[in-house]
């Protein structure tokens, strides 16, 4: 984990080799949408690599292009001509067969008819898994994020906030070795939300999971965080990449330490800085 | 000015139907007064049915259909003439298949219309030939099962099946008409409700007249009106001129009758009374009604 | 490189080409071919000879199915839009709907011929075969809405009337042109049927009609190719808005809800008075219609005379065992050709998904096969299957899978991009996509395609039994017809029409299961 | 605005007169779904009064019944037998037609085929005003919400948070007098979250629209209410009410005040109480 390369080296055009394997390399990968009203450009090319095991936490204004950069990782968007990303050295839609990969989108995206165990285990059967060997599994997630009596409630029956811890569990059923995350708690209280991050930590620092998590929490990014990526917006793109110094495991106690808001504050400065020259 | 007066046919227009084309063209209806709407028909074309409805003042029926409904559902038609003396419903076979009489049916396959049906069951019941016997098939019009082999035989009027068969595999046909069978009928009986023979007689006579006019004029010039009306009465009806021309030729001798076109003689009626009561039809001499005719 | 897509197109091409080059083989040198599968040159020259006839018979099928269509559209969209805005409405007409649907073409041909003067009988065979499946397509779609923008215009006030011109009317347009694609080529099919039998002269139906007797495969193909092209152009002349509306029609974000496209309201007495009110509205229409027409009882019996033929008299015993018996040949066939049919029509839309390419190639064959008229296809069937029950399941299949393909495909294509994202993060294939998202999501089409066929696969079979085998309600008509039987064919029509609407509801019945 | 009732009056189940009008009474209103799986008490029967021009918000855990209070008082869910909730004195259902009730949800619910320009309009349609004569209404909204350029666009080709921003500015479209936002900023990043609060607060001090937020950010609450109801889940009910003290107009300034923390403290501290005996 203190194998994290530079900041520089991240956002180097040319990536130059790090210590120990690479488990994302984005390379000079921009992403331009065609619409009726013209190309939009949601991303300027962007580099950028994530060792293994990194936590990797993405902030930035609304528009910036977050979600479009975790879609490009998840396949599910290509860069543009001349750009690249390769999840261990694979191209993603090869790497996501492998069933190594966990997301959790924006949008909590259940499935209306399925109940939520049934939700939380979609994943294991998209990979083809045996759903019945892995009900601990799916019944102790359901656990984790505090949804214990609703496990045959259809998402229909469910507050946001339920919604979207069931799209957490979902995202972590298939054991991922590489997760994404896109602003998993924003329908969360702060105290549901505090308590997921420490878990989130817990169940990073057990496997080593490879993690990237946007989010708007510039606490959040703080306390989870090995590196915080900050992007800005029009055209979207990396201004800066912060590494985060707090040893492991961070306490909750963090929160409220001086050197922690002192590195929030200089975050947000770096997100307001935005209109600046860059 | 003419009275109109609305003639419903029983088949698209094709040469069975020419003498009318011509009284037509000539003015002829015009002249006895008339003002003549040519119905044709089609598949789901029912004359009787066109007759009850008061679509048509004349129609163009079968025998068997007009007579029972008459005696089972109540009708009050009456058939004043016959344009077809025998009828010309016949079995149509390759010449190779070797069948010369109903009898070698036995053991065959026979595509039959399964408005025939009935009828064509009674022909084999007259010759002797029972239902089990044979191996009878819905026909659509098609000649093609024929021509290839995937039936024996078909029942279908002569008029163009038999030509078409020989043009188009190349193999000789011929067929067995019903009437020399022991199923002696006419054809396309004009028929008309007995409301109206009475309220318009004038009419009907005159259409009458004017038919038979039609018909005379095409007996005398055979393929004249048949070449003249290609690309007008009969344009779009898919015969090739010669099979029009086979189809006028042959029909000729199934019409002809010493007493006119038309012509119902006793002889004639007691025969397709005879015939009913073989299908099972029960009729009298009042289905028929000559008086139309005694006035031409 | 050369990308995939395009090998695979390379191979389709080269595919038919060597489909055609085996036909013009077969049709030029076996003597079965040369008689039943013409070469596509022979019909080519066939055609080009009689360009002026395809020209005059042509122009009058076009005009006739236009307007066909037109009148059948309108009248289905109104008649949607009424049933949208009261459900009630649509329980008390359901029995019309289906009977005016369900209601056999040998039939009610003759009827119209009978009652209707110059191109009307066939333009009103076209617009009632257009109706129904029009109007399920357009209501389907204007039931569904998405729950939030209904809570949205609820909460600004906004009632049903809002609720319909801003969401239901556009929200609908997928659906609607579904409908349209699916009504499209049957208003071709209804004027060619319609032009066959009434004894016009001008139409595909009366060039086919006289073509026939004529033994001119050559001919007789080429009409058939060229009705179905006619067809297909209506199909693709609503696929392009279909296309281009498609991308912004299906919702961003998955809601949490599922529209029911159904009320599966309990049966309160409500519902048990309209039910009874859409049984006894048909007969009360019909016997409107008959005693004001002032029709010889002979052609158009009333519903008490109808129920008396089978109840009582002499021959009641006779009338019901024939159809009975009829019945009993008929039914299980019917079943078959629907399940064929709609198996067909998922296996298509499906490979839509699975492998377009190959779907791609398939679809214009088994829409050709489609709208080919039937008759035209006869002898090829016999030749191919013989004249036993799998001629006649594959002629009701051959009616049904059309319908249900277009709204099952129409289902699969509104599947929310959120949710096969999920399935895409995953690694999950176009398989996973079938399985786990596109039917479960489009499971609503699924059974309004379903409901929609399920009285067409009875009308196919019965055409079958009239053109094929002889046997069954369709010949029992037939025959009743030209022995102007008219208590049996009246008779036969409402035990059809009851069997569709059984079947129907039967559908609607499994969906509530399903549903919950 | 100084006017507040007191927090008991508030909770009382036996509404008290207060000074001024009412906006919206909830009285003993509770709600139980029935699912398949039997009936789920969303909340107990709650009172609770909201004067008129009044900045009420709502803050507890997920899933304890603020987006069903809310759509109650929009008339979108009616309360069990014996609860009522009137609004202007009037049914819901009756009041919303007035065209004075603005509202966001917690999910945008953005018409896909009408495009940001036109979503934005869409309660102005639905109310029978004219468009045309609101046009510039529209636009400036638009660009409140910081998506000038984006007018054409359609929802499919936005941002997450920028979908959430065209449903903030459609809540305000019709210049309602009664305002109800569920989470209206959750998926904005801190910057313009803040941005947003500051003109929320604008808006309603201009037209003293009566405003209900539901948010899961504290400091929000406290920025921008005078009276912040605490709710507790299982079962969802209202644990406690409290004023919120500062002055108007409040200044950014205001988030780095000692006050302001201890205050958020206190109600951090209120909602943690959860567990504990009400
Ligand atoms: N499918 C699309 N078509 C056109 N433009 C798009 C599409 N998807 C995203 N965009 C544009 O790309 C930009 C980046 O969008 P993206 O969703 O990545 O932002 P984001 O950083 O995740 O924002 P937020 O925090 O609001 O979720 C936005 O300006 C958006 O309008
Ligand atoms: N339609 C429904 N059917 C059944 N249960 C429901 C329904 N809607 C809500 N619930 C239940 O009611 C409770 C309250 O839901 P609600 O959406 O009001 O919570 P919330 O406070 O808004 O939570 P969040 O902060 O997560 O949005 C939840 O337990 C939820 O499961
Ligand atoms: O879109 C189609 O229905 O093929
Ligand atoms: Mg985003
Ligand atoms: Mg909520």
């Amino acid at each position: 984990m203190n194998a994290l390369p530079a900041p520089e080296s991240l956002t180097s055009p040319h990536v130059p080799e790090t210590v120990g394997p690479v488990d994302v390399i984005i390379d000079q990968a921009g992403k331009t949408f065609q619409t009726a009203r013209g190309p939009v450009r949601a991303l300027d090319p962007i580099s950028l690599k994530i060792p293994r095991g990194a936590f990797v936490a993405l902030i930035g204004p609304s528009g910036c292009g977050k979600s479009t950069l975790l879609r490009m990782i998840a396949g599910l968007e290509q860069p543009d001509e001349g750009g690249a990303v390769l999840v261990r050295s694979k191209h993603p839609e090869q790497f996501r067969k492998e069933g190594e990969l966990g997301i959790a989108f924006q949008d909590p995206a259940l499935l209306p008819w399925r109940s939520v165990a049934d939700n939380v285990a979609f994943p294991l059967q998209i990979l083809g898994r045996p759903v019945k060997r892995h009900q601990a599994t799916v019944q102790s997630l359901i656990e984790l994020v505090g949804l214990k009596g609703y496990e045959q409630a259809l998402p229909g029956q469910l507050s946001g906030g339920m919604r979207q811890r069931v799209a957490i569990a979902r995202s972590l059923v298939t054991d991922p070795s590489v997760l994404l995350l896109d602003e998993p708690f924003g329908a969360l209280d702060q105290i549901l939300r505090r308590a997921m991050n420490v878990e989130l930590q817990r169940i990073w620092a057990a496997r080593q999971t490879t993690t990237l998590l946007v989010t708007h929490g510039i606490d959040e990014a703080v306390f989870l965080a090995d590196t915080v990526v900050v992007m800005h917006a029009k055209p979207g793109r990396i201004a800066e990449i912060i590494t985060v110094p707090f040893a492991r495991p961070r306490l909750p106690s963090l929160f409220s330490s001086p050197d922690f808001h002192a590195l929030c504050d200089r975050l947000t400065e770096s997100l307001h800085g935005e209109d600046g020259s860059q | 000015a003419e009275a109109p007066l609305s003639f419903q046919s029983i088949w698209i227009n094709d040469p069975e139907f020419i003498g009318y084309f011509i009284a037509i063209d000539k003015g002829w209806y015009k002249e006895g007064g008339l003002d003549l709407t040519y119905l044709p028909g089609g598949p789901d074309v029912i004359p009787q049915a066109s007759l009850l409805t008061g679509k048509a003042d004349i129609a163009l029926t079968s025998l068997i259909e007009t007579a029972s409904a008459v005696s089972e559902k109540g009708a009050t038609f009456k058939i004043i003439g016959a344009q077809f003396q025998k009828s010309p419903d016949s079995v149509i076979s390759l010449e190779a298949t070797g069948i010369k009489s109903i009898k070698d049916l036995v053991g065959k396959t026979v595509a039959c219309p399964p408005l025939s049906l009935g009828t064509f069951k009674v022909l084999l019941g007259l010759n002797g030939v029972t239902e089990d016997q044979v191996k009878i098939v819905p026909y659509a019009f098609d000649p093609t099962p024929l021509a290839t082999g995937q039936v024996d035989a078909v029942v279908d009027f002569m008029t163009s099946l038999p030509f078409i068969v020989e043009q188009t595999s190349g193999k000789k046909a011929s067929y067995l008409l019903f009437y020399d069978f022991g199923l002696p009928f006419g054809q396309d009986l004009v028929t008309v409700n007995e409301e109206t023979l009475k309220t318009r007689r004038k009419d009907i006579v005159a259409f009458m007249r004017a038919s038979r006019k039609g018909w005379d004029e095409d007996f005398a010039n055979p393929e004249k009106y048949t070449k003249e009306y290609e690309n007008t009465w009969f344009k779009g009806n898919g015969y090739t001129p010669e099979a029009a021309l086979f189809h006028s030729r042959i029909q000729v001798d199934l019409m002809k009758n010493p007493n006119g076109v038309f012509a119902m003689d006793d002889d004639w009626i007691e025969k397709n009374l005879a015939t009913l009561d073989k299908v099972g039809v029960k009729a009298d001499k009042s289905l028929f009604d000559t008086s139309i005719l005694k006035e031409l | 490189m050369i990308a995939p897509s395009t090998r695979e197109n390379a191979r389709i091409l080269f595919g038919t080409l060597i489909f055609f080059a085996v036909w013009e083989f077969i049709g030029a040198t076996t003597s079965w071919g040369v008689a039943m599968v013409p070469a596509p040159s022979r019909i080519l020259m066939q055609a080009f000879a009689d360009r002026e006839l395809y020209w005059l018979h042509g122009s009058a099928t076009i005009q006739t199915s236009a307007i066909g269509f037109a009148i059948g559209v309108t009248v289905a969209v109104v008649a949607a839009l009424l049933f949208c805005l009261s459900p009630g409405l649509e329980l008390a007409f359901r029995g019309i709907n289906i009977a005016l649907f369900a209601m056999p073409a040998i039939v009610i041909g003759p009827l119209l011929v009978l009652f209707l003067k110059g191109d009307w009988p066939q333009t009103v065979l076209a617009a009632l075969m257009v109706y129904f499946p029009a109007m399920s397509a357009t209501l389907l779609g204007l039931r569904a809405v998405d729950p939030r923008i209904a809570d949205l215009v609820a909460a600004y006030g906004g009632g049903e009337g809002k609720l319909m011109r801003y969401v239901r009317l556009r929200g609908a347009l997928p659906d609607l042109f579904a409908g349209f694609r699916v009504a499209a080529p049957l208003a071709v099919l209804g004027a060619v049927l319609g032009e066959f039998g009434s004894g016009t002269r001008w139409g595909f139906g009366a060039f086919l009609l006289s073509a026939l007797p004529q033994g001119n495969p050559a001919r007789l193909w080429g009409i058939g190719l060229a009705s179905s092209a006619i067809a297909l152009a209506g199909y693709a002349l609503f696929l392009l808005p279909a296309r281009r509306l498609s991308a912004s029609s299906t919702a961003v974000t998955l809601a949490a809800v599922q529209t029911a496209a159904r009320s599966n309201g309990g049966w309160n007495w409500q519902r048990v008075t309209l039910a009874g009110v859409s049984v006894a509205l048909p007969f009360v229409i019909w016997w409107l219609a008959v005693t004001l027409s002032h029709v010889s009882p002979i052609i158009a019996p009333g519903p008490g005379r109808t129920l008396m033929f089978l109840i009582e008299g002499r021959q009641a015993a006779g009338a019901r065992a024939a159809l009975l018996t009829a019945l009993g040949q008929t039914l299980p066939i019917a079943l078959l050709g629907l399940l064929a049919g709609l198996a067909f029509a998922f296996v298509l839309a499906a490979l839509s998904l699975l492998a377009p390419a190959v779907a791609r190639a398939l679809l214009p064959i088994a829409l050709v096969a489609q709208n080919m008229p039937l008759v035209a296809v006869v002898p090829f069937v016999v030749l191919v299957f013989g004249r036993d029950v799998t001629a006649s399941v594959f002629m009701a299949m051959l009616v049904v899978f059309f319908p249900a393909y277009v709204l099952l495909h129409q289902g699969f294509t509104t599947v929310p991009r959120a949710a096969s994202d999920l399935v895409s993060a995953y690694g999950g294939g176009r398989w996973k996509q079938l399985v786990h998202i596109a039917i479960p999501y489009s499971i609503g089409h699924l059974f309004a395609a379903a409901r929609l066929v399920a009285p067409q696969a009875l009308l196919g079979v019965m055409v079958a039994e009239w053109l094929l085998s002889g046997v069954g309600l369709g010949n029992l008509l037939n025959i009743s017809r030209g022995g102007l039987d008219y208590d049996m064919i009246w008779a036969g029509a409402l035990i059809s029409i009851l069997i569709s609407v059984a079947a129907y509801e039967a559908v609607g019945f499994i969906e509530r299961k399903v549903g919950r």
